[in-house]
Formats: C-alpha cells, structure tokens, sequence
C-alpha cells in the first residue's frame, strides 16, 4: 500500500511581517480596553525597569530574568480574562503577576527579600505569587508551571464555576517532557486552559533553530489535537483577540488552544548586563527594538485619538511614582527573621 | 505511641479490599475529593485497587489519564492548591523517579516558597516493593528519597487496618502525603473496621511488647521480624517490633523509648541498605539512647544491588524473618 | 492583525481501509526478502504462543507482555535494517529482538529465570537484550528506551558509521515526557534514527481516546518537523516499504522520520488470560483477528506462488520445533545462584 | 586513605578553571569524550564552565541540546552503551529530579539488568548547593537520593585540585558517575598542577590530622570546618577533617580509623539533616567504632525546610563553622 504522508506544516507567514498590516481591529475595541492594555505594558515596563536599575546596585539577591520587550503578551494575555481566572507562569513571571494585577510593594519587597514581600522573602523572583489574583507562581523549573495550570483548569472543569486558566510559557520550554505531557493531557480531558508561549527565539543563551527543528512552536499544536495560532507578540491587539477567541472557546467547554507570541526580550537572559549581543547579532536586535510593543501601541493610539502622547506620558509618570514609591517601601521593609520565621511555613498544620 | 488492641471489629477483608472500600467512602463523604491516574477508571487499576468507583462515581471523579507522571502530579497539585483534595495515582513506587520534580520540587515546596500562602491537601498512592518477579524496574523502595523531602508526609501500611487508618489521615491532611502499599500484600487479610477512622500520621505503633531488643520494621518487614520474634522467642530473646507506619514525620520518641528499654535495637526495610532509612533511624537512636545501648544499632536492607529478576535471586535479595533474627542475636553475641 | 491559523492535520483515510488495496508493491520486492519477512513473523508468533502456554503453568516469573498480532512491525522494521544497525524496545520487546535475530534459547532461559539466559536472569522479559544485535534492550519505563535510541543514534552520527536506530514504541508511551524530549532532540540534532509506532489503540487498559484527542500518532511528527506516515501494521510489506524509506533516508543523513503502524495486539496487556473482551468490543477483537499479518502475508504468498500452504507449514513446523528445544533447553539449565550472581554485574571493575 | 602533601605545581587557578581546562584535556586526549547539555556548546554555559570548547572542538563534541534533561541523560546512556565516553551537564542539581529515571533507573541498572553484558561509561555534571539566593528550586544537595542507587558513584570535590582529579577518574571510569561542583566555589581558587592526574574514587582526604575529635565535611563544609578547626584549637581541642571526596563508594575505614583515634566525631553536610548522607556515615560509624565512641555521632545539616531565598534565611540556613564548631563541643559536653 502507499503509505498516507504527514508532511510537516506550511511554515506561516512570519508574524512581523503580517504584523506590518493596519490594525483595523483595534478600532472595534472599547477605549477603556485599549486604555487597559495600555497601562498593563507601561506599569510592566516600568516595574522591570527599576528592578534591574536596583540589582545592578546590589539591592536584589538571587537571579533576575526581566520582562521587558514582552509586555504585550501578558498584558494582552490577561486582559482577555476576569480576575477569578487563573494563569500559571515561569521564571521570567513577573509581567504576568503584573499584568494580572500583582502589587508592586508586595513584588518589590519580595524581590528585595523582605518579609513584607508577597512570599515573606522566602520565595523571591522564581517563585512569586499571589493565589489571590489567581496567579499560581513564578516557577524556577523550566516547564514545571504548565502541569500546575492544567491541574488548576481541571478544577475549573470540575466545579463548573466557568473560570479558565492561562499557561504562560517559553519557547524554550516546550522541548521538556513535563510541557508535553500537560498539553497532551489537558486536550485528552478537553479543559478549559489556553496556552499562551512567549516565542522569544531563545532559551537562555541558545538560539531556537539550534534546538528545536520547527519555526513555529504553534505546529506543536496540532500534536494534540487543538488549534494553535501564530500571532504578533509586539502587538498587543493582535494578542489581545487572540486570547479573547481561545478564552471563550475554553469558557464554552470547547477545550484548549495554543497561542504562540512572536517576541523578544530585551536583555540579557538574567540580569541587565547588556542585551545579549554576543549571541544575538546587532542587527537582529535593532529590529526588534524598532518594534517595541509600547511605543507602536501608543503611536496607535495617538493617531487614533484614544490616548494623546502627553496624556500617555502622563500614565508613565504617575506608574512611575508608583513604582519608586514601592521600592521606598521594600527597602524600609524589615528583613525576614531566621529565628522566628525560617522553620515556619514547610507545612499547614491541622487545625 | 500506640498498642494495637485486638480489633474490635472482626470483619476479615484485603490489604487492597481495604484500599479500594476506603477510597469509596472518601469519595462518598467528600465532594472535593477525585482521583486520577492511569487505568484507574473505567478498568478499576492494574491490580483493581480501584475497581467499580469511576462506574459509581463518574469520569470526572476517578479520571483515566493519560501515561504522563508528571502531568499525573500536577494535575493534583494544581487542582489542590485551587482547594481541591485530589487522591493521584502513580500505580508503582519506581515511577516517582519520573514525576519527582512535581512531587519533590513542586507539591512539597509550593507552600514555603509562597510565603505559607498556599495549602496543598494532595494524596499520591503507589505500590512499592518486591517480591513478584516484577525486576529492577518495577519493585522500587524509594521511602529514604521521600523522608529527605521537606515538605512532604509518607505513611507505608503493613496491615489493612492501618492501610484504612492512614490513608484516611492523609487524604484529610492539608499538605502533600504519600501513601505507599506494598505490592506483594495486596491479598493479604486482616480484621478492618467499617467506616471511616483515622490513625494520627507520627504515631508508631508497638506490634509485639517485648523486654530483650528492639525490632523497627517498615512495611511488609513487620510481618518478617513477626516471624523472627517466634524463633528467637525459643531462645528466650523477648522481641519488641515497633512499626512507624508513618516515615515522615516519625514517632521518634516510641522507637527510642524502647532502646531505652531494651538496649539493643535493630531496623529492618526493604530498601538496599545503604543510604537507607534505616541510617536515619539509626543515627536518631544513637544520638538519643546513646548511653542506653548494649551493642550498635543493626540495619537489615536489601544488598548493594537493582533488584533482580529470577526467583532464586529475589528471594535472596529482600530481606526475611532468618536476616532479622541473625542480627538482633548479632546484638547479643559481641 | 488577522492570526495565523494553525488547524490540526486532516485525518488520513484509516490505514485499515487503505490496506485492502492490492499489494501490487510487493511484486518488486525480491522473494528472499519475501521469506525473510514471512520467518520474522512466525518465529515471533511461535516463540509468544508457546511462551504464553507454559506461563500458564507457573513457568514464566514476572509480568509478561506478549507481541503476538503486532509481528508485522518488528519484522517490516527490523528487515530494513543491517545486522550492524540499533533497536531500542519497550515492556513488550520479545518481538523486537527476535525480529533483530534474537537467539530462542537464551530468550527462554531469561524469561524462565535461568543463568543461561540473555541477562543470565537477572533482567527477564521486561529487560532482555542483546547488545551484539544492536539489540539495546527492553525496557520496564514506558518511553524510556526512546532517549536511549536517540543516543545510539548519535554515536552513529558522531562516528560517521553509517548506521542508525530504530526506536520502537507504543501509542501510550507517547504522551510521556521522556519520549518527546527525546523525538525533539533528534530532529533538532538531525541524527540517523526511525520512531516506529506500534499504535494498537490501547495504553494497557485504556482506550487511546480516552488519553489522547488525535487518531494518528503520526500527526505528532509535524511538532519536531519531522516527516510521519501511517501504515498498516498488519501488512508487513507496508511496514516493510515505509522502513526502507525511512532508513534510506537516515542513512543519507536527512534525520529521523516516524512511522505508524497500526496494529493489534491479540492478548491482554499482559498475559494469555483472555483477549481483553472486558474493555474491548467483541467486534473489535474479531475485525483485527480477520485481519492477521501472517495468515494475511501467507495467502499473498501462495496466490503469487512465492510460498505455498504446504511449504509455508514446514516453515511453521521447524521454527515450531526451535522454540520447543529452547524450551527445553531452558528447563534444563540451572537457576542463578545467589551466593556467586547475585551481587555481581552491578559494576564494570577497572582492569 | 590520602593526606595531601602540600601542592608541589603552585600553580593558582579557580575552581571553575579547573573544571574547565580537564575537559578541555579531556576532549583533546580521547576522541570518545564528547559533551552534551544546554547552552554549553556556543555560549559556553551559564557559568561559563565550558568556555572555549565548542570553539575548539565542534559541534558533535561539544554539544548545545534542548532544555529536556531526560533526553540529555539519555543521550549520554545511549551513547556510553555503544562505547563512547560522554559527559553530560545537568547546570543545576535540581533538575536531577527531572532526568532521575533515566539516572537512576536506566544508567545505573542497565549493567545488572543486561547480566553484566553493558557498559556505561557517563559522567553527569552538574552544580549542587545553596549560598547564591537562588532559592528553592536552584540550590538542591540531593547525595543522599544518589548513594541509595546501586550502579552510580559520586563525587563532591572540595576544591580545585580534587575537581580535577576526581573528573578525570570518573570520565575514565567505566560507570555511570555524577559530579557535582558547588555553585558558591566556582570562584575559590587553589594549586591544580598541569596535565591530567587521578585522583582514585573512594578514597578520603584526611584534610587535617588531630587527635581530639573527627568533623566529617563534604563539599563546600571542608572549607567551614576548616574554620571551625582554628576556633577550636584556640579551646585546646585539635579537630581531624575527613574530606570523603567520593560518596559513592564511600571510604569508611579511613573514617571509622578516625573515629577510633578520636572517639567523637560529627558529620557534616549541606543538606537538610533528616536522611541526609550524614545518616549513613553515622550509622555506618556506630557500627563499626561503637565501642570506641566517647559520645553520639554527631550531624550537622540543614533544618527540615525548603532552601529559603532572602539573604537573611539564606545565611542562618546554610551550616557554618559555628555549627560545626558547636557540634564539636556537645561530643564534650554531655
Ligand atoms: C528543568 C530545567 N532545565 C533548565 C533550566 C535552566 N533554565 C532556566 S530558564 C531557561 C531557558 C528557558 O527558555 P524559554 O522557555 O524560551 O523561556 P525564556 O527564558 O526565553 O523566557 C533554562 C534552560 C531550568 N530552570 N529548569
Ligand atoms: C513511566 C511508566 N508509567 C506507567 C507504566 C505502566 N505501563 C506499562 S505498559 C503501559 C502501557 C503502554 O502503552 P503503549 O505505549 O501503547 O504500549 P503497548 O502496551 O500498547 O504495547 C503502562 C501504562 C510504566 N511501565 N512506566
Ligand atoms: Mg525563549
Ligand atoms: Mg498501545
């Protein structure tokens, strides 16, 4: 017999290139959405920023995997959903608990260490979190938060209480084993997640093309029986309508989709040493420089008359305000105690 | 500590009958509580540990999953932090080695590195041990791994009534707990009481009470050093056989009271013996009876080695009643 | 920006139906490979029936996982190999080292848990192997050999031997993590190596359904960028065809490709009690038993005069025969004794 | 055992140098040497512990793979079956957990399970330990899971000169062995001759001779035991430090010789107490030494708690020489 062939998926057209197009859409959205998003990459920004500009004078123990040049994926990740929703993260998290409406004073102490932090100080940049926001933790191992977030839509699906989670997740990580299995198990159940990858074409210090043999991670998709779609990751619209259709196809019960952002992070993999030039060529940077989310969102909006450059300088300066006053906060925040606070916390005691 | 009194109850049911009932009342009395793993459903499990729930309780209550240990773990841990009481199944204990991220990593750190503000009541069941022929992959004692875990609890029943007792405790515990069955005692019978009861995790419990050395026996060890004490009872060595039930946290205290007591302890598992609980139990003895003990504290464990597959081999390899009873006299003859 | 839509692959026409097509390919295949073929598959056939029989008698210690209706892939594959190239197995491996060249009566002897066998009883079914066929193993961890195989297969790249591996799996094991991790690495490494499915629609008890919400496992090559076909697995020119080509195409150095038979297994999971009516249809069973690779490949034969009944029955009868001296040969020889093998092979001692 | 005469190449390089100039050596001297992991190819590794090598040797020797530590353990085992010599990196510690079967269960038993017919020569690298405030998921000392795994050895080397010459026995030996640096003594730099040496796998260092009692340090705790050492002999109390090197196999006689010259002696590592590797050295002492032990083996660890992140938990977290040094003292005083 003639064997049935599988070829590989058409590549798509790349994302930066569709990206070039009008966005039309944009103007059916509501302005307090596009405001929102707005303001969601611009405090992401800011926070990120000050972070690094603070580790470099010492002040942030531990290692420090920064957001900026990715805001428009969480931000328009978690626009598309309620604050009951659920989204799990990695180790560059805190665009996501940002975006999802984390507390700069509690994130900040907890960067610093300090036992106002959201974690005491105990769990620091990898594993901030707050369950109250729904937002299930940064995760210092590479694919680990993906099961969590399927483990947390089976609840969803198992009271029927409508929420839907979002897994947000590298490039990088989709070649592990605990990634795969998670996908593949949240198909087979059909619960309500989506999964949101930040394609930033690299995984630490290895460029993608040298570890995976496909350009879009959104062909994986198809490997578990769920649609998956290409959308630009510097165009916080597009993402946005993205996440809006894969959220209320997870609402309806339909199961889950896959989300792939083309984006890039502007610094190094750690740290704000630099922005990685000894691995990523200049010219390649340049570009993606050219396409900072913010400021093509925010030309958007001037030209479109919803948010004038001096009003958006406006929301930059009052974020920024906030920002310098919750790192004020952190550092005049006491330091965890090791006599009364290291023991505790290892497990919930009967009650 | 505890002595077992004679069971009240006279019901005579499985090691795995026990198991199975209990899960059902579990799943009877309490809504947030669901299990899943793989061919747990509509099969009943590879050794109908669960059979008839998933028909009597539903897809969404006993859930088959996919072959994907990790994503078996998070499912629980994730639907536990959300405040669900999930009961996964790892259907045997070498299959940690594939999942131990999510256990060890994950489930167990998850409330410390929130700052204590999340809750993880998760239950993970497996079946450990050798003894079927099943080689090296497939007759994991891996209890030592587990114990050097912060974070996590682990209880390893060697009757039914205990298995009942405990895995009840676990389920209703509010962090993450292992209970492990041992595969060779899944037909073994014992009296088990109707309805649900707890037996406190940390608690030992004192098989036999005797005046002349101390046995510390782990899962279906207890049953061996049973045997040992008959032999030795001939001899006029009066065994004490002390079994912890729970691993982690772990009743301390009884086992040192009986050092105390006795003099002479020895500690048997199934578990090669190097890197052993034995070693944790026997470097808490001598750090706490130290000047109460007539010889070293002896060890029992499986020998240096995987676990081999033909019988010959097997029955050399895990540890019986002649290897215990050789080393409590060890105790005497130095 | 409109996002690109990734939908999942169509379904191919089921290899079932496409497999009542004329073999007209097997024609062009010479007769020797014919008969090759033909004695793979009843050398497993005999050596699995008559395992099962005297497991029934307390023979056989252990778990026993039979490949008795799956003997067209082991064979199809193995034949397109050298006896240089590599296999990695899995839990049900019998078929695999036999269609490799596996010798029955050290086969017997380890299964029986005798000194005289492949892993001088040490290993048993779940791990038997034959490093001098390439042979690398069964294996107790459900896609763990797949990594494996993925590391003989870069020896052959990284030696520029010429030789390659092929990985045999189940459908189940693919939704595990180890398997993709490694299918990923050895498209992203490009290295010689087959992925040959053995999709019998059952993960020990479960419906394939019911874990994974695609019907062909070779949708899942599109994720690596691989090429994946579906063939019949119960027609072992197909198998045999597709191996060929795949192997071809490892030897030029063109990377791995999938293949995915579909296949049945008559027995349980494990063991011979029964044939698994209680979570398989009744009609199901009898459809694929209708179908069997050798009763199937033998009327081909005759019908195109290359074997006829009576000859293909002395082939039956001497390899009938082999099996029953390796029986025998197994119950003579002596058990492992503890005292001198027990805690020997643990470790390779300096020299 | 070994006492190490003072270094006759002063040459000073670090830790991390070390390291990397015996691969390089490596790789130049065997042509089955080849290495696997992520981002040590191009970019040289996160610690830049592999800088240089894949400049020098290529791609298919020094090899960048994807983020899948089963697939790169794998990797490994597969190719050590077929007869090369392969190293493979882990970064950190931590993500043992999630290559563990194919450590524990597929590396280690392939020889036994085979009957004798593998060989497995891999080495696994990878960086242990806390001190950076990496927190709880990249500051993991997991020696007591590996010494429980018939098959594997291990070594913790505690400065430069023992790096080098440990990593040279294990990718020569023919077993599965695991290497594990300290991520806080990449930096520490110390006298490493030039060329590759040996230095033998289970054989101790007696890193100082004293008379008065025995501190068995692995790791990074030799170098705070040493401090402990000064203090103490300030108090009149002159310490032996025993460096075990390799943990798997592990020297007990030069330690249980100590043990009967010094009668106390405590045990010390970074690891959380409760089934820590200090377990197995204490029981193992208690067996062999009892009737000369003047006071309960001692063990020094960390609490029972996941590895904290701020710098303040971090630090009271970690042992030091303070709690060795107390350690000492309770072995007097009692
Ligand atoms: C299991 C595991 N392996 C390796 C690492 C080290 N590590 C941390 S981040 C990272 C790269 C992740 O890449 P990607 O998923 O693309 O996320 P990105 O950093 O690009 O946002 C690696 C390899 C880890 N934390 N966990
Ligand atoms: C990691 C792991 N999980 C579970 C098992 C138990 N198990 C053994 S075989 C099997 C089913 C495998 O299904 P498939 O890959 O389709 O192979 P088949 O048995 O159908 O040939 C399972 C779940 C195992 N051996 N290893
Ligand atoms: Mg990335
Ligand atoms: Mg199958």
């Amino acid at each position: 017999m003639a064997a049935t062939k599988k070829a590989p998926a058409k590549k798509k057209a790349a994302a930066k290139k569709a990206s070039g197009g009008a966005k039309a859409s944009a103007a059916q959205i509501p302005k307090e959405v596009l405001l929102d998003l707005h303001r969601r990459m611009v405090r992401i920004r800011h926070l990120e920023e000050s972070l690094g500009r603070i580790s470099t004078e010492g002040k942030v123990p531990g290692f420090l995997h920064l957001y900026v040049g990715e805001e428009a994926v969480a931000s328009g990740g978690c626009a598309a959903l309620t604050d009951e929703d659920q989204i799990t993260s990695t180790h560059r998290g805190h665009g996501h608990l940002i975006a999802k409406g984390g507390d700069f004073r509690q994130m900040m102490a907890e960067f610093m260490g300090r036992s106002t932090g959201y974690c005491k100080g105990k769990g620091g940049s990898m594993h901030v979190s707050d369950l109250d926001l729904g937002m299930l933790g940064a995760n210092g191992i590479v694919g680990a938060g993906v099961p969590i977030g399927v483990g947390a839509a089976f609840a969803n699906k198992y009271r029927g209480d409508g929420k839907v989670t979002m897994a947000f997740f590298g490039d990088g990580s989709t070649n592990i084993g605990a990634w795969h299995e998670a996908v593949n198990m949240a198909c087979a159940l059909q619960l309500p997640i989506v999964f949101m990858c930040e394609n930033n074409e690299y995984a630490e210090y290895t460029a993608r093309d040298r570890v995976m043999a496909i350009t879009d991670v959104a062909d994986r998709a198809v490997a578990y029986g769920m649609p998956g779609v290409v959308v630009d990751g510097m165009d916080v619209v597009a993402v946005y309508e993205a996440a809006v259709e894969a959220v209320a196809r997870a609402r309806r019960g339909e199961g889950p989709s896959m989300i792939e952002c083309k984006t890039y992070r502007y610094y190094d993999h750690a740290g704000v040493q630099g922005l990685g030039r000894t691995y990523r060529s200049d010219d390649e940077v340049e570009e993606w420089l050219a396409r900072d989310p913010i400021d093509l969102f925010e030309a958007q909006l001037a030209s479109s008359k919803v948010l004038s450059k001096a009003a958006a300088k406006k929301v930059h300066d009052e974020i920024q305000a906030e920002v310098d006053e919750a790192i004020e906060f952190a550092e005049n925040s006491p330091w965890p105690d090791p006599t009364t606070d290291l023991l505790t916390d290892v497990y919930t005691e009967a009650n | 500590m505890t002595v077992t009194e004679p069971a009240t109850d006279q019901r005579i049911i499985s090691y795995n009958q026990a198991f199975n009932e209990t899960l059902r009342e579990l799943l009877a009395t309490d809504p947030d509580v669901f299990i899943a793993g793989e061919d747990v459903g509509r099969y009943g499990g590879v050794f109908q540990s669960f059979a008839g729930l998933n028909k009597e309780f539903g897809d969404m209550r006993v859930v088959d999953t996919p072959i994907a240990e990790q994503a078996i773990v998070g499912l629980g841990l994730g639907a536990a932090a959300m405040g669900l009481r999930p009961i996964v199944d790892l259907m045997f204990m070498d299959f940690v080695m594939v999942a131990m991220d999510q256990i060890a990593n994950q489930a167990a750190k998850m409330k410390y590195m929130f700052g204590g503000k999340a809750t993880v009541p998760l239950t993970i069941t497996t079946t450990g041990g050798a003894g079927l022929g099943a080689a090296a992959q497939h007759s994991a004692s891996l209890e030592a791994w587990l114990i050097h875990v912060p974070g996590l609890k682990l209880v390893y029943p060697s009757n039914a009534h205990d298995l009942k007792g405990l895995l009840v405790s676990c389920v209703r515990d509010d962090n993450p707990t292992i209970v492990t069955l041992h595969k060779a005692m899944l037909g073994s019978k014992g009296p088990v009481p109707e309805g649900l009861y707890e037996i406190p995790l940390g608690v030992a419990n004192v098989v036999r009470e005797g005046q002349d050395a101390t046995v510390v026996a782990i899962g279906r060890m207890v049953q061996f050093a049973e045997k040992a004490a008959e032999q030795l009872a001939d001899e006029g060595i009066d065994l004490e056989i002390i079994d912890p039930r729970s691993l982690l946290p772990f009743d301390t205290e009884t086992v040192v009271d009986s050092a105390r007591k006795t003099n002479r302890v020895v500690v048997v598992h199934e578990a090669v013996r190097n890197g052993g609980i034995g070693a944790e139990i026997a470097a808490q003895i001598q750090e706490e009876a130290f000047d109460y003990l007539d010889a070293p504290v002896g060890r029992v464990g499986a020998p240096f080695a995987p676990v081999p597959f033909s019988p010959t081999l097997e029955s050399e390899y895990v540890p019986d009643a002649d290897d215990i009873a050789a080393a409590v006299r060890a105790t005497f003859n130095r």
